[in-house]
């Protein structure tokens, strides 16, 4: 019985690669043409950029990918973000203070994240149309703190957070620690477990519902927090934001693996997935690329990143 | 007696979406002004018909596993390139319509020729596919698009034969060619057993690649037409006229109790589902309010449908 | 506590689904050293009141008595807490995680509130042991075959150190071999002083395990004794109320047209088989699980890509790129797993019979409801499939599932029949009609290939027997040569295996 | 157009360093796919050759945020990266590219901000017209076509957007002054005539009485007379902008009408700016385009052009470098 401790959890963690070594390579490969075109990125300053872009997309794509390895679905992503960055806008330079401004932030996004939970847990309503009817609530709301674009955030606190440092980078790499800690948690396993066999986590003695519910007041967390990046990062608030961030964190999550019904796919690969996304943005311009072809090569990106790894797994399996 | 009501409600929960569109519409016609009119009523009838045949081709799709991204995008380039492809000497209009739905289908075959053969999510694929529609509109879109002169196009949209709007006449042919094609043809048989186990059905010898390209195809026929009414509708395509049908017509499919996850579902019920919709954002206009309120409306008004309804049934 | 106190009760209890009544009125009780056996056809409610006595249901009426006291608000979380683990008919694992994450999930050893990976493993590595896991404890269970995932299962119940240990249908997807070492742990646990609470349809397990017996039918106990010189033939008289007929059926070889002639032929791990059969055999594939047999049938069936250096198949020269190729030329195949792979639970009884056919049977464009509804009778009154055929097939119990499984088939008039363990996890009665039908179906001409993990079956029923061993035939048993020890002995790659 | 020393003073803001002719110029498109964009962009590329041809314009880098503001940021982030020597920008969000464009600015960048602004003045010039103004003027012609008194209803355009906002706020003011004008109801739509038609039909059902409609923008406009002419209500005054579709319409019906518009051609004023204040030219930190009206007795002569503007596109007034230079020094 000489089971070294943490082996175990090392192959556990190890083996959750497979399958991702297709995409690990087309987005290394889009790191080193970026690199290549544009050398400025290994400067700290370029890198703390490309990593302050990348950072609210990443966000997003977690608290997707959080929700669909529940074998949930979010589409009020987007609105989300935008309520986190009007009311971090709104409130940072008022009374509350950056301290407070955060913890509202974050309390709203545990909030709304929970009561959606709620809703799909106890009346066993579908994810995607609460969310849905959600993301209308959510923005109307976002409407309401702010009509039009404004707000303030101090500028020490957008130059903390975007300004010449990686702080970006620091906290992408605290959140991933966090998600790492919760997936070594009871929950973060019931989590998986909830998602792919609801039945068999069940009698297994998991509570399914509340890990759902769980999983939604994260996932609304971590979307609140890529709104109060982009609050930093703006300086300010715009009620409309984050609508273009609902689909993309879709994209990201699917990019990278996680199945729709819950149960399959990881983190990582959701990760690598929005930074393929962050990266094909920044490769494309530097190679010239007009809009046209952006539009094209990004769809032919996101199908072969999926495609090329299937099409050769089914070639070695024959 | 009662309780063989209950259980025939939820054996069929269309039937609860249908009670649901009577009430609102009984409701609202006796308290608002100018609801209960047969004019309102009959528009309101004809905007669900566009949402109602791009749902078509949703619910098929959903039923069968699978989802499509790409049908707003579709009906945009639909409602912008038939003017292009209408040619001037044609006095039916019909030559447009048919190479503008050729082409609708066309992206239809490849979406579902990317699920099926190259194994590409349905999501992404269809996605995808609506990146690329939008490289299609940059070359397209304020280039030589003349207003439609398209002469069935504009009937189409303006006609009313029988005292119906052509368009709604169009959808109910729709509905009634969806409603064969799912419950009285092979085809919606398999399309309910892949959506509900596709491995299963795979090894019970249904041709599920095969299904899938004819799926997808019917979807982009049927977001084709789609764009082509709206076109009609409106005298004029523009880019993203198509956009705000894509989460209207998954909406209306799940209002309509067809499950989000596939093999179960009817149309009968997206057909209520969309008129719902309708409903609900005209009620919405009419209100005073501030943009945010109304959105929040908007969303509670969904919200609370869906838990009238209370769907997925307990395990 | 007294040694003769039970553990775990119930009383009285009453359950039903949407109306129909399943449990009316049960008792049973385990107690600590014991076996106990709970007996009856498909259908007849034991999976339902495991499900009550783990918390997985609430009865409808009666109590869950546990050390005496009744609980209320019983759950999966307090049977747990109660030292009550169960290893369900329907796998509880979650294919993503780990095997050694599946078998402590609900149940984790914590440090500091998060999963104490070294404790796991350490508490993993025992019961491990104990089943006969060889597999990395960090393997997902998506890479297990069957068999591997319910000793997993059976790991994961005993990680919670239970006092009542319920097992439902535990050996129906494990080899010869995993189940001996199952029965061997089953009489360790007794005799440590757990009470267990055994389920299974394979009588001579019973037999050999149990002391005492509960027997249900039509949601009533008909008896509860002990098991204490009760014979075989008493057994199956308990539980089907009337005399044990002989389980296989007799028959004389016939000998048709050769059918089927392969020579290296491979598919997925299934390598360079040579096989040839004819029309009216019934032919046997075994071997330990997972030997490629599998891939063997499949790769036939045209469901995994498969070649071979000479073919001739139905009649046909080329092996069938496509399912419904195979299906073309009158090749059929029943899986294994029949939730996953044959049936679409969710829907009804009759469109599962009809699936296959529907398209021949339409008229134009249209289905041919008419000829759909007589098919359904004909195939439900052939192999006596019980219930209304508008239910849907998730609602019929295990035993009914497979004969939808396998009658839907029929109307292909298939001549060659492809089965991959047909007999998982039927009941007695069932196994009979299926056998039947077997070689029913051979004097009719077809080939009928007939995997199985159940050798007793290959042993009585089959012409000739290939035993696999790592992807190879290790042997060919003709009749008269099939004996258990030959087929074990092929499929171990003993010496004295015997070639025909 | 007030425009004091100080706003003179800072006409060189921004550029620094080597900046010499032929110029690579940016331009950090919002969304190219609506047909306003694709028309404007169409007035940059013409006035990008035509600089070309004078040996001042090297090279324009496109790029198309799909709607994305964070995807803008980061697209002028990759332009700063690329030294580009000026950038062309309509923002996505009149706050959110703040940070990124005064970097740009700090890195010496020409900055020319057109259309939809930023809030930050580090800029090197916005070119606008005045959205306060274009609402402001449209309140007042409804009033007086209406005699100051009778219902109204107001069509916006998206919520949470500073144009649509801008444009209703300047409104308010003649509104307050001319209380007669009762506003029975507003909505908010895409700049679009589907959804602008489908809102006004729901909203004829229920007010039979409307005396004007006061639309701000876009398409919304034919929209709404599509809506009246469907229904089969008789049209009412009507204001909004220069869409060809509703030109037409309104010559169509007769109705009375008005109409500004911002002018494509803002586009190519940009590009001529930013070579402007590349070469040292005295470049004003706000320009202030005015307003071009369209009203019932310049209309013939926009729809006389209209066939070489898109059906679903803007006909915009006519343009050349002297109107450029005059609004440059202005
Ligand atoms: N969740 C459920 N919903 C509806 N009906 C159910 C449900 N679970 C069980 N049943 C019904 O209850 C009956 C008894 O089922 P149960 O699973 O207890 O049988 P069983 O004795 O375990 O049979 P088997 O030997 O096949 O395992 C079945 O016929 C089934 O139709
Ligand atoms: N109507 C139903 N709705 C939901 N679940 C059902 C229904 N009917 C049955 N089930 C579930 O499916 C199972 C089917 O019944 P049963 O247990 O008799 O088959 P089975 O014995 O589990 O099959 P197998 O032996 O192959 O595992 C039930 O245990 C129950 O959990
Ligand atoms: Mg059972
Ligand atoms: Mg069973």
């Amino acid at each position: 019985m000489s089971v070294a401790r943490g082996s175990l959890y090392r192959t556990v963690q190890r083996t959750r690669n497979r399958g991702l070594t297709g995409l690990y390579l087309l987005v290394a490969a889009l790191l080193v043409a970026y690199v290549s075109l544009f050398p400025g990125v290994l400067s700290l300053a370029g890198f703390s950029r490309f990593t302050q872009n990348w950072f609210p997309l990443a966000l997003v794509t977690m608290a997707q990918a959080l929700l669909m390895l529940n074998g949930g679905i979010s589409l009020s992503i987007g609105p989300l973000v935008s309520l986190g960055a009007v009311i971090a806008a709104t409130t940072m330079s008022g009374p509350l203070g950056v301290p407070g401004g955060i913890v509202l932030v974050a309390v709203t996004g545990l909030g709304v994240g929970a009561v959606f939970g709620t809703i799909v847990a106890l009346f066993r309503l579908p994810a995607i149309i609460v969310t849905l009817a959600g993301s209308f609530i959510v923005g109307g709301v976002a409407l309401l703190v702010l009509p039009k674009p404004g707000g303030m955030v101090p500028a020490w606190f957008s130059d903390a957070l975007a300004g010449q440092y990686p702080t970006a980078f620091l906290l992408l790499l605290l959140v991933i620690v966090g998600w790492k800690v919760f997936m070594a948690t009871p929950t973060g396993l019931g989590l998986y477990a909830a998602g792919d066999n609801p039945l068999g986590a069940f009698r297994s003695g998991v509570r399914v519902e509340r890990v759902r519910i769980v999983a939604f007041a994260l996932s609304g967390l971590l979307t609140v927090l890529a709104g109060l990046f982009v609050a930093a990062q703006t300086g300010s608030g715009d009620p409309v934001i984050g609508a273009p961030m609902t689909l993309n964190s879709i994209a990201g999550a699917v990019l990278g693996g996680v199945g729709f019904l819950g149960g399959r796919g990881t983190m990582r690969g959701a990760l690598a997935g929005s930074l393929l996304l962050a990266a094909m943005i920044n490769v494309m311009f530097f190679l010239g690329f007009p809009p046209v072809a952006q539009y094209v090569a990004q769809g032919l990106i996101i199908v072969a990143a999926v495609a090329v790894p299937e099409l050769l797994s089914r070639r070695q399996r024959a | 007696m009662n309780r063989s009501l209950v259980t025939r409600v939820a054996a069929h929960p269309w039937v609860l979406t249908l009670v649901l569109v009577a009430l609102v519409w009984i409701v609202a016609g006796f308290t608002l002004r100018g609801f209960g009119s047969w004019g309102h009523l009959r528009y309101l009838l004809e905007l669900s018909a566009v949402i109602g045949i791009v749902a078509a081709g949703q619910t098929l799709v959903v039923i069968a596993g699978g989802i499509d991204l790409s049908v707003g995008a579709v009906m945009t380039v639909s409602a912008i390139l038939l003017p292009l492809l209408s040619p001037a000497d044609d006095p039916t209009g019909l030559a447009g319509i048919g190479a503008t739905l050729a082409i609708a289908t066309g992206i239809g075959i490849l979406n579902g020729a990317g699920a099926a053969y190259l194994r590409v999510p349905p999501i992404i694929m269809t996605l995808a596919m609506a990146t690329f529609l939008q490289g299609l509109l940059i070359i397209v879109a304020g280039g030589s698009a003349v207003s439609v002169s398209n002469p069935a196009v504009i009937w189409l949209g303006s006609a009313r034969p029988l005292g119906l709007p052509a368009g709604v006449i169009l959808w109910i042919l729709v509905s009634a060619a969806t409603l064969y094609a799912l419950h009285r043809t092979p085809f919606g048989a398999r399309l309910m057993a892949i959506g509900a186990n596709p491995i299963a059905s795979r090894l019970s010898g249904l041709a599920v690649d095969r299904a899938s390209v004819r799926l997808y195809s019917a979807s982009g026929f049927l977001a084709g037409v789609a764009g082509i009414l709206l076109l009609g509708m409106n005298r004029q395509g523009y880019a993203g006229i198509g956009d705000p049908y894509l989460l209207s017509s998954i909406a209306a499919v799940v209002l309509g109790g067809t499950s989000i996850l596939g093999g179960r579902g009817t149309y009968a019920g997206t057909v209520p589902g969309a008129i719902l919709l309708v409903t609900s954002t005209a009620l919405i206009t009419v209100v005073n309010a501030s943009p945010g309120w109304r959105s929040i409306m908007f969303g509670s008004l969904i919200l609370a449908l869906l838990l009238v309804s209370g769907r997925e049934a307990r395990r | 506590m007294p040694l003769n106190e039970a553990t775990v009760e119930a009383r009285g209890v009453h359950r039903g689904f949407f109306g129909n009544p399943v449990l009316k009125g049960v008792d049973i009780a385990l107690r600590p050293g014991r076996v106990h056996a709970l007996l009856g056809e498909n259908g007849a409610g034991k999976s339902t009141l495991i499900n009550l006595l783990s918390g997985a249901l609430l009865p409808h009426a009666g109590e869950v008595i546990v050390d005496g006291g009744s609980v209320s608000r019983f759950s999966p979380e307090a049977a747990r807490r109660a030292g009550i683990a169960v290893v369900q008919q329907e796998l509880s694992l979650v294919s993503e995680l780990s095997i050694a994450e599946n078998i402590g999930l609900g149940a984790y050893p914590r440090r500091f509130g998060l999963v104490d990976y070294g404790a796991l493993a350490e508490g993993v590595e025992q019961v491990c042991r104990l089943v006969g896991i060889q597999e990395n404890r960090g393997t997902p269970i998506s890479a297990l075959p069957l068999g591997r995932r319910q000793m997993v299962e059976i790991a994961k119940a005993l990680f919670r150190r239970p006092r009542v240990l319920i097992l439902d249908e535990p050996t129906s997807s494990l080899s010869a071999h995993e189940a001996g070492v199952l029965a061997d742990l089953v009489l360790r646990l007794r005799d440590e002083g757990l009470a267990v609470l055994y389920i299974s349809h394979r009588l001579n397990e019973v037999l050999a395990l149990c002391s005492h017996v509960t027997v249900l039918k039509d949601g009533v106990v008909t008896a509860d004794r002990s098991l204490a010189g009760v014979s075989p033939d008493e057994l199956v008289r308990l539980m089907v109320g009337r005399d044990a007929e002989h389980l296989f059926p007799s028959w004389s070889p016939v000998a048709g047209k050769e059918i089927v002639r392969l020579e290296g032929f491979c598919a997925g791990s299934a390598r360079d088989v040579s096989f040839h059969a004819r029309r009216g055999e019934v032919v046997g594939v075994g071997g330990l699980v997972g030997q490629g047999q599998e891939d063997f049938l499949q790769g036939l069936y045209g469901a995994v890509a498969a070649r071979a250096e000479a073919v001739s198949i139905a009649g046909s020269a080329s092996l069938p790129k496509s399912v419904e190729a195979a299906n073309a030329l009158g090749i059929a195949y029943v899986p294994a797993d029949r939730k996953r792979e044959s049936l679409v639970l969710t829907h009804s009884i009759a469109i599962n019979l009809a699936l296959p056919s529907i398209g021949r049977l339409a008229r134009g464009w249209s289905r041919s409801r008419h000829a759909e509804a007589e098919l359904v009778s004909d195939l439900s009154a052939r192999l006596a499939i019980k219930g209304d055929p508008a239910r849907p097939v998730q609602a019929l119990s295990g035993g009914n599932q497979q004969k939808v499984a396998l009658a839907k088939w029929l109307p292909l008039k298939p001549a060659i029949l492809l089965l991959n363990d047909p007999t998982r996890g039927v009941d007695l009665d069932t196994k009979r009609e299926i056998y039947r039908m077997l070689r029913a179906l051979a004097a009719d001409g077809t080939l009928v290939v007939l995997m199985s993990s159940d050798t007793p079956e290959l042993v009585h029923l089959c012409d000739r027997v290939y035993v696999f061993r790592e992807g190879r035939v290790s042997g060919v048993l003709a009749h008269g040569t099939i004996s258990e020890e030959a087929i074990v002995g092929a499929a171990l790659g003993l010496p004295e295996r015997k070639a025909a | 157009m007030p425009l004091t020393a100080i706003d003179a003073a800072a006409a060189a803001n921004c550029i620094k360093g080597e900046r010499k002719a032929p110029y690579t110029i940016g331009w950090a498109n919002i969304y190219s796919v609506p047909t306003w964009m694709k028309q404007t962009e169409g007035t940059i590329t013409a006035q990008v050759e035509a600089l070309k041809k004078e040996g001042r314009v090297k090279d324009l880098m496109v790029t198309d945020a799909q709607g994305n503001a964070q995807t803008q940021i980061q697209q002028i982030q990759s332009m700063i990266d690329a030294n580009v020597d000026a950038i062309i920008v309509i923002a996505g969000s009149s706050s959110a590219l703040d940070r990124v464009v005064s970097d740009a600015c700090d890195k010496g960048i020409a900055v020319i901000n057109f259309d939809s602004l930023v809030n930050t003045d580090k800029v090197t010039s916005k070119i606008n017209t005045d959205s306060n103004e274009w609402g402001s003027k449209a309140a007042q012609w409804m009033v007086d076509q209406l005699g100051g008194k009778g219902k109204i209803i107001i069509m916006n355009g998206p919520a949470g957007v500073s144009v649509s906002d801008d444009r209703r706020k300047g409104a308010q003011p003649v509104l307050d002054a001319n209380k007669g004008l009762e506003v029975i109801t507003e909505t908010n739509t895409e700049y679009n005539v589907a959804p602008a038609q489908e809102a006004m039909t729901s909203l004829l059902f229920a007010n039979p009485e409307i005396d004007g409609v006061l639309s701000l923008g876009g398409a919304l406009s034919a929209g709404a007379l599509l809506a009246f002419d469907r229904q089969g209500r008789d049209p009412v005054p009507t204001t909004g902008e220069n869409a060809r579709q509703f030109l037409e319409l309104w010559k169509e019906k007769g109705i009375k009408g008005w109409a500004t518009m911002q002018p494509n051609w803002l586009g190519a004023l940009s590009v001529y700016a930013a070579v402007q204040a590349l070469d040292g030219k005295p470049v004003p930190a706000r320009v202030k385009v005015p307003l071009p009206v369209i009203d019932d007795a310049s209309i013939d002569s926009y729809l006389a052009r209209a066939d070489k503007f898109p059906a679903d596109g803007y006909i915009y007034s006519d343009y050349d470098q002297a109107l450029f230079d005059k609004l440059l020094t202005e």
